[in-house]
């Protein structure tokens, strides 16, 4: 079973990587941000498989502490996106 | 390996092919929204599936039940995330969504 | 070559990429950046050498130094963010103040 | 198979790190550095360093991304640097591949197999009055180290706040849109109890003051970035007592035991886990606000040669 959960996490880091081509080529920047949200999932998922191996349990907590803080940075990126004079998100038009 | 260790190990492969779908759609798919489509994909089922296959091999309920807590934090966040990046972009930038016709 | 030393090898290459990051830019918030990466890989050098324990358990004093570490880096970068901040104000308020008020007077400086 | 991930991982280190530095466009160096952030949690992961891993996810992926992402509308897009890429000597770069070298042979040198300072911990770690070694390391062997780390992060934090004095207050109704203030309300309760649970945890695994402080301080930015709440103003008495009550109460327990006859930040025994306990909720409040004050509440600057940030 150890071997098939390193292998996987092995197969996602794989995907991060492949992600990387799209934050290279990425035209926008909304794409690249995308793609930062993919690996912190797939962060996530590599997390909770190695901490499925013994005396790794304390690396559930950082997928947990992952999982939470991702809002985080969205926030940041709708509020840079948006540009800053309108309120971010806010469906009214955005004040002149 | 028990038939439960077959099981999880389904879920895996699963979640496993799931993430795969979703990076391959970040990176195929024409345009942000569809990429957006695909991101949330990996949210929720490659994550779904990768923690319901390590909750049954794991033994204990309570690893159980903090990797269910940590995909349903997974899943709040994401579903937010969706949505307000669709506003920005569509807001913001103005990247005009896909017309359907096929991109050189 | 034991993983410790992979990841060592791995800390020192980002070491010195950072270096040359700091070196090769001249925007502020890049070489933050740059700064930021080259603490990083110093960092990734003490703990892999941390884990050479033979007896397999980590020696603690290492990784408490790094903790402390990337808690002094996030603090210079905050700063060093700050200060970038105030020279983009900065030289945003002189570009408005130089360039002539347009047709109907523009924005006060 | 933990070969390959150990050394595609390391691998793939440097090359993400020459990545984020390559890239001419700002906005896209800084999304390659959060990616940078996670992949350097995974290594810490790997280097079997959780407590690393928890910091660097809290505090790195998690408060430097939003920070920096926060910036880029102050600083122009595309930095004037182009002329650098010419500037670059040869003799400069054979100068680097060769100081490269020689860090990576001296690193390898090292003996494969010291034991470090582990055993020595080990044997003392009752008396540290907490069962996990870093905590006991952080918060009493080295709880020096920790003090000073508190000054630096409350000197960084006033030097931030000195630097943009203009933080005008906007209007924390003026964002009363539904998506964020849901998702504020979701987040709020799950991140205080986070916090909580890492800081009881830090007593015996991987968690404590500054993790703890970091997700506060994660909450806090979004309510900032929603206008939810204005920035920490240093001239309201709450700000100033969350600021201080972290550094007083750890100089306090520091200083107490001169009194008694012993050294400097030696904690009693009996008393060691609860004062290490209560030092470390009031640091998760002070770095929480301090990690708080690094966000401006300024607009960025709308003048008109810069246009669209």
């Amino acid at each position: 079973m150890h071997e098939l959960r390193t292998g996987l996490a092995f197969f996602l880091l794989l995907n991060i990587l492949a992600g990387m081509v799209r934050v290279i080529r990425g035209p926008t920047v909304t794409d690249r941000f995308i793609v930062a949200q993919l690996f912190g999932t797939t962060g996530v998922g590599v997390l909770i498989l190695l901490a499925a191996d013994a005396g790794r349990d304390a690396l559930r907590d950082v997928a947990l502490v992952f999982a939470l803080l991702a809002p985080v940075t969205v926030v940041a990126f709708v509020r840079f996106a948006v540009g800053s004079d309108a309120a971010p998100g806010s469906d009214k038009e955005p004040r002149p | 390996m028990s038939p439960l260790d077959f099981l999880s190990a389904a879920f895996l492969f699963g979640g496993g092919a799931f993430c795969l779908a979703g990076t391959v759609g970040v990176l195929r798919f024409p345009d942000v929204y569809c990429r957006l489509h695909a991101l949330t994909k990996v949210d929720n089922l490659g994550l779904g599936l990768v923690v319901v296959g390590l909750a049954l091999q794991s033994g204990s309920w309570a690893t159980a039940l903090k990797l269910l807590l940590v995909w349903f934090f997974v899943l709040i966040s994401s579903a937010f995330t969706c949505q307000l990046i669709a506003r920005a972009a569509l807001r913001g930038r103005g990247a005009a969504p896909w017309g359907g016709r096929r991109e050189p | 070559m034991n993983p410790w030393a992979v990841y060592a090898l791995s800390g020192v290459a980002m070491f010195s990429v950072g270096l040359v990051g700091l070196f090769s830019h001249q925007h502020v918030v890049k070489r933050i950046l740059a700064s930021n990466i080259a603490g990083s890989g110093v960092l990734i050098v003490l703990v892999a050498l941390a884990r050479r324990a033979p007896s397999g358990v980590p020696d603690p004093v290492p990784h408490a130094l790094v903790l402390t570490g990337i808690v002094v880096s996030v603090s210079s970068t905050a700063l060093g963010v700050a200060l970038a901040r105030r020279m983009a104000r900065l030289r945003a308020d002189a570009a408005r103040a130089s360039e002539p008020p347009p047709g109907s007077g523009g924005e006060g400086p | 198979m933990d070969v390959l991930l150990d050394g595609v991982l390391a691998l793939c280190l440097p090359l993400l790190a020459w990545l984020v530095l390559r890239t001419e466009s700002l906005s896209q160096a800084v999304v390659l550095f959060v990616a940078f952030g996670l992949l350097s949690a995974l290594g810490w992961a790997r280097l079997e360093a959780p407590d690393i891993a928890l910091v660097e996810s809290a505090v790195g992926t998690g408060l430097t991304g939003a920070l920096l992402m926060h910036t880029l509308s102050w600083t122009e897009e595309t930095p004037p640097d182009i002329r650098a890429r010419g500037r670059r000597r040869p003799w400069a770069l054979l100068a680097v591949a060769a100081s490269t070298l020689m860090l990576g042979w001296a690193v390898l040198a090292l003996p494969a197999d010291s034991p470090g300072l582990g055993p020595l911990v080990e044997a003392r770690r009752e008396e540290s009055g907490v069962k996990h070694p870093v905590t006991a390391v952080l918060l009493n062997f080295r709880g020096y180290d920790t003090l000073l780390e508190i000054a630096v992060l409350l000197v960084a934090a006033l030097g931030a706040r000195a630097v943009n004095p203009r933080s005008e207050r906007p209007t924390p109704d003026a964002g009363d849109d539904p998506l964020t203030g849901e998702l504020f309300r979701m987040m709020m309760p799950a991140l205080l109890l986070v916090a909580g649970y890492l800081v009881w945890v830090g007593d015996h695994g991987p968690g404590g003051a500054f993790q703890a402080g970091a997700i506060l301080a994660g909450g806090g930015v979004v309510a900032l970035l929603t206008m939810r709440m204005g920035p920490p103003r240093l001239s309201s008495w709450q700000v100033r007592w969350a600021l201080l009550t972290g550094p007083m109460l750890f100089i306090g327990v520091a200083v107490a035991p001169l009194f008694t006859g012993r050294r400097l930040l030696e904690l009693p025994r009996p008393y060691a886990g609860t004062l290490i306990f209560v030092v470390e909720l009031a640091l998760t409040v002070t770095i929480a606000m301090v990690l708080l004050m690094f966000f401006p509440g300024t607009r960025p600057p709308r003048a008109g040669a810069e246009g669209e940030p």
